[in-house]
């Protein structure tokens, strides 16, 4: 049973042994990049209706990077992304936090919390309207909607899950609820809160399109609307693409504080 | 803050029937010379722009035929009639055997609903003897029946242009099944700007001066289409002959002609011809009279100045 | 001082649940060091958790001078059986915990924690993550953890019972030496009679099924004790006093009516 | 510092304590409901522009309900949701697995599983209906995608998670690698995969609408775009709660099955 | 039959990293009872998990009947000195769970699992989750869960560790009875002097930093022994053998450095 292990602590996969791990993983990553842009070419060369191929958006996108949409749209969309998205995780660690350490206010605040989960962002578009306006805030308020009830539920689990006997520990250790949050339960649900993190990175992302239907001027998701009011596909790839490739560096990045935040796991592979 | 009022906030949809008089009266500086800043918010449909002239967002919008209820059912005002659209079209896949709208009968429709297509294809629909139970109706949202016709999923569709230019791009050979201007004789299909209920009342001034702009802005692209279209491609960004191609579907009046119709009561037909297609819809419950939401009287003032 | 008062914790569960301590009544006076063995699962450890506020009782009470217990707090410090060290933090983190939450200065905390980690012997591991320290070493650690914190009441439940013979004796009189010079109050779990002999005023001796106090046995040898209190014939016959009152009880299950063979 | 404990193992809540916590939690969920309906009429009775209040909308529910429509678009809803749900998340755990166990595995799909995740599901409700058409395998696909991509995350991290030296004793008693994945990983993972669920089932209802712009008859989702043509804000609102409790209810049965499949966990809080 | 031969292993990390073993050169015959003593830290759970195939050594090999170890299997059963319990299963399925990989059949697997259950004195707690045992009894399960696969070669890292006297002397005459009858090969790390005289056929004595093998005691005690084999002379002189090798090597700290008071 092959396990890289970067610590060496354990045996390696045995096909990787020579090289090491992270170049191997980066070889693995070109790869399959190579893959699934090959898939894409054969897709649109055996002419799925209308797909357009990897050449005809490269060119495409070529333009739009040229007449600086693009770059506009993109810093524009990752703006209210970020804001979204933070704004919603920053808010989940205490409100999961405390549904998760007190009965009393998991009983009032769950129920609502799995309630607008499951409400579809379109859905509350005309509602969002209506309070908030068509500014910035409403689009920025939907994402934060997305990246917050769907982070929730992380933190929430991670928070119940805490070694009982941890908490005890800092208990007779003299530290109050305020500390134990703080020093415990934060660090002790630090992959739940990193999958909390990247599901609600994703939840935000995948909420642009939908919240740059309120009245945006620009923006990814505003420009593949308006292609999709000409059907242009070429310019609808490049949104994809662009969104795919923003969401995947900040997953990235994501991973990458991750990694720095649980070396102290006893972790079974890299 | 006389400066304050006259700042206006104006939705359009980003093609060019509803984008082109804004895109003039920007280029061709209309709006300082009337001492007016307005923004424009670029939108892709006009229910959502009524709801934020509701919420108090926008000044003004611009709506399409198929949204007119929404005026009418004492949601904005119509201050101003845009054009008139004849970009509507039925159309079926070749080689499905669908020749005429007969041939419909037992054939799957995508219409994106309560829009003009879906009008047209009613009416289409009626003048052939069929009720819509005859078809297999397929609502879908605009882009989703262009996906759904292009890849041949359905057997025919009620869409317009810009939209059955890609598809033609893909299926050549589209038939032509019904269009617009087979019913010009019932029924127009007029593109509007609107504004927040009772605005007329509260800001005449204003509103007027900002009709006034729209009328100088219409009365130039009567005059230079060609301009316009170029004027309009560049504001949209988009390429100048797919603005052409939807330059082609639409019919402009001058302002003077519109003047007339609101006069001789032909704007009111056409609005009141459009009503009894929501009621049949069930929109709207009843008709009612059309200067109860058009501002007819403010369009031929502001034209007399 | 500490004392129980019929105190009692039972588990709820199918078949009735199951009893843990039974009705225990026991003072540890002031200072007092009183060490509990017993057979495994007789309830030591649910006894300590008690005391520490961890647990509460289903009947009965516990009193720490006087004041009913009502939750856990710096003034009973506790080594845990299962250690219970933070996974994330350093040796010197987890030493330093109970300092942090006391605000001390960051100074003298570091002095502190370095003396008690010097006392344990991990210096040279100060910096080391928990998940690399071998078990002995982690109990160590949990052990400068309950020191560093200072509690009045010391709650240890098989603090050397993961280490070898040197080192445990060296901890053993490093503790007692801690002890007469400051006089807390200690109660003490371990298994090893020779352990609860050296180090006790008094040996209580547990039963299991229900949990209850079997025997006490009070510890006369003089203090201060070192390695040659161990070569006495009093710490000869008291080791044999309590490894009887261990060993006399009811087996859980008599070896003999268990085959051997499958 | 208040906790619960249905095992009765540690201190209760101080003000609950005479109550059974189950009764406790239902009282306090009651209060949270009527709350919550009394904000809402709060708002309505405020004249926030076109915010329909509690009683037109459960009058639109009644006229709904009385006419059959309600009933079937609820019962064609939840169906999609259901199958898209399901088969999201039974391929997120082998998918999961896998990304977790193998580095190799992981270095070729995890680009793609977090290139999709952040991809919104509008953007590729075109490429559905060319690759699969307008009928319910494309409407369950897109549900089925936004299940799978938002919870293989966590089963992801929950393998990652794994204690190593669980899956060490199991090796020394003899498990391969199959057998340490179902008898080890899995029960190891269980409270990362009901986070995973509970993300996925959000991210299914939550798509709902999306999915049913295609060429949908009925459905919850398909009755709101209707109502938000027509502007018809008390079934857009009998919609938003129709979906919120569905998905509340069913979020339940998952909590219920997590008790359930989690009492070895040593847990804080109830 | 196991041999270690140059057996070393290195941890890197920050000042050139820590090498837990170094150099281990030691063959444990077929049917030896081997028992590892030695301080806290010095590498007898790397060198157990290095015969287990769980660590990978960072120079020269283990092999165990003249193949080189590749892996975990079956043959080689451990006790780990923190148990290892799956949570998520009684001590029933925990016993279990090399027989079911071992496809056992379901009445035989109940029928020894059954019996390794009661050897430790765990019958009433069969269907207990591990969270609800004591200390003692998690370790006895962990232990019951080794016997039950019927490893050839035993690899044990302090199994009688958190046992009451009584419970572990009867565990430990069990063991060998088990032993003398089956002959199994077993490496046992305890730090209990008097438990490594007691076992072993040989009783190798490390040292720390690094780790590395300081003297091998050959235990010459007849067999079979019983309680009173610990009351001979040659049981105590042994005794005295292996705890002056302990307590001869250079201590972590010498005491005398640390001051106690703070
Ligand atoms: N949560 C629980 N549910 C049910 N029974 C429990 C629970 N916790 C502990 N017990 C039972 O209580 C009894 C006493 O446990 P305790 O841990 O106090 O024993 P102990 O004396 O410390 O044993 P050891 O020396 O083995 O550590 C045990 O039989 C155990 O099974
Ligand atoms: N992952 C690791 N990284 C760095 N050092 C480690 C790691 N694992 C173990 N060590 C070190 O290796 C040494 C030997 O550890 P090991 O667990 O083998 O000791 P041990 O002899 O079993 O001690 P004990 O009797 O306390 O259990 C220790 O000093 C420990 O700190
Ligand atoms: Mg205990
Ligand atoms: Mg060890």
């Amino acid at each position: 049973m092959p396990r890289a292990a970067a610590t060496g602590a354990s045996r390696r996969p045995r096909g990787l042994r020579a090289r090491g791990p992270v170049t191997a993983a980066r070889l693995t990553g070109a790869v399959s990049l190579a893959a699934g842009i090959g898939l894409w070419q054969l897709a649109a060369a055996l002419g799925t209706a209308g797909v357009p191929g990897p050449g005809p958006v490269a060119a495409r996108a070529a333009e739009l990077l040229a007449d600086g949409t693009l770059v506009t749209d993109a810093v524009v969309s990752v703006r209210r992304v970020l804001t979204g998205f933070l704004l919603g995780t920053a808010a989940a660690i205490p409100v999961g936090a405390l549904m998760g350490w007190y009965p009393v206010a998991r009983a009032l605040l769950e129920p609502w919390v799995q309630f607008f989960r499951v409400i579809p962002p379109l859905a509350i578009i005309p509602l969002t309207i209506v309070l908030l306006g068509i500014d910035e805030p409403a689009k920025i308020t939907v994402i934060f909607l997305a990246a917050f009830l769907s982070s929730v539920v992380s933190v929430f689990q991670g928070v119940v899950a805490v070694d009982r006997t941890l908490v005890d520990a800092a208990r007779v250790l003299g530290a109050r609820d305020p500390g134990i949050f703080v020093r415990v339960v934060v660090p002790a649900t630090v992959p739940f809160l990193f999958v909390g993190a990247r599901v609600g990175l994703g939840a935000a992302w995948s909420t642009l399109v939908a919240a740059e239907l309120i009245a945006a001027q620009q923006g990814l998701g505003y420009r593949m609307q308006q292609a999709q009011l000409y059907y242009d596909l070429e310019t609808i790839f490049v949104g994809i693409v662009s969104i795919g490739a923003l969401g995947l560096l900040m997953d990235r990045l994501l991973i990458t504080a991750e990694r720095r935040a649980t070396v102290w796991q006893e972790r079974r592979a890299v | 803050d006389g400066d304050r009022d006259r700042s206006v906030d104006f939705g359009y949809i980003a093609d060019y029937n509803q984008a082109g008089l804004l895109a003039v009266a920007r280029e061709r500086g209309l709006w300082k010379e009337h001492g007016i800043r307005a923004t424009y918010k670029v939108f892709t449909d006009g229910p959502t722009q009524i709801t934020a002239l509701g919420a108090g967002d926008l000044d003004f919008g611009t709506i399409g035929p198929g949204a007119t209820w929404l005026p009418a059912s004492g949601r904005a005002t119509v201050v101003a009639v845009n054009q008139l659209g004849r970009a509507d079209r039925v159309v079926a896949l070749p080689g499905r055997g669908i020749d005429r709208i007969a041939d419909l009968k037992g054939k799957r429709v995508a219409v994106p609903e309560g829009t003009s297509g879906d009008m047209i294809l009613g009416l289409a629909l009626d003048r052939a003897g069929l009720s819509r139970d005859d078809v297999r109706i397929v609502p879908m949202a605009p882009a989703t029946a262009v996906a759904a016709l292009a890849s041949r999923q359905v057997d025919a569709a009620a869409l317009w242009y810009p939209l059955l230019a890609t598809v033609e791009k893909r299926v050549p050979g589209l038939v032509r099944l019904a269009e617009s201007a087979d019913f010009a004789a019932e029924f127009a299909f007029p593109s509007s700007f609107v504004a927040a209920p009772g605005a007329v009342d509260k800001n005449r001034e204003l509103v007027e001066d900002v009709v006034r702009v729209l009328q100088k802005a219409n009365d130039f692209r009567y005059a230079n289409p060609e301009k316009t279209v170029a004027i309009t491609a560049g504001f949209l960004r988009l390429d100048r002959d797919a603005v052409a191609a939807d330059a082609r579907n639409t019919q402009p009046l001058s302002t003077a002609e519109l003047v007339a119709a609101g006069r001789d009561g032909t704007v009111a037909r056409w609005f009141t011809a459009l009503q009894g297609f929501f009621v049949r819809n069930g929109k709207l419950d009843a008709p009612v009279p059309v200067e109860k939401f058009y501002a007819g009287d403010l369009y031929t003032r502001a034209a007399a100045r | 001082m500490i004392s129980f008062r019929d105190t009692t914790r039972h588990f709820p569960g199918p078949d009735g649940g199951f009893t843990a301590v039974d009705g225990i009544d026991l003072d540890v006076a002031e200072g007092e060091f009183t060490v509990l063995v017993g057979p495994s699962g007789c309830g030591k450890s649910t006894l300590l958790g008690i005391a520490a506020g961890l647990t509460e009782p289903s009947r009965g009470e516990v009193r720490v001078d006087g004041r009913p217990v009502r939750g856990p707090g710096p003034d009973r410090g506790m080594v845990f059986q299962q250690y219970a060290l933070f996974p994330w933090l350093t040796v010197r983190g987890n030493v330093e915990f109970g300092l942090r939450t006391a605000r001390v200065p960051r100074a003298e905390r570091r002095r502190r924690a370095a003396h008690f980690i010097e006392l344990v012997g991990l210096t040279e591991f100060a910096d080391a993550l928990p998940k690399t320290l071998s078990g002995g070493m982690r109990q160590r650690c949990a052990i400068a953890r309950a020191y560093a914190a200072d509690p009045r009441v010391l709650l240890m439940d098989e603090p050397f019972g993961a280490l070898d013979s040197l080192t445990r004796s060296r901890l053993q009189e490093q503790l007692l030496e801690m002890w007469e010079r400051e006089r807390r109050t200690v109660l003490f779990v371990t298994h090893d009679v020779d352990e609860a002999v050296f180090l006790a005023d008094r040996v209580v001796v547990m039963a299991a099924r229900p949990g209850r106090i079997h025997r006490t046995v009070p510890i006369g040898l003089p203090r201060p004790r070192t390695a040659a209190t161990r070569l006495t014939e009093a710490f000869t016959a008291l080791r044999t006093d309590v490894w009887r009152a261990v060993h006399e009880q009811q087996p859980l299950n008599p070896p003999s009516t268990v085959p051997l063979e499958r």
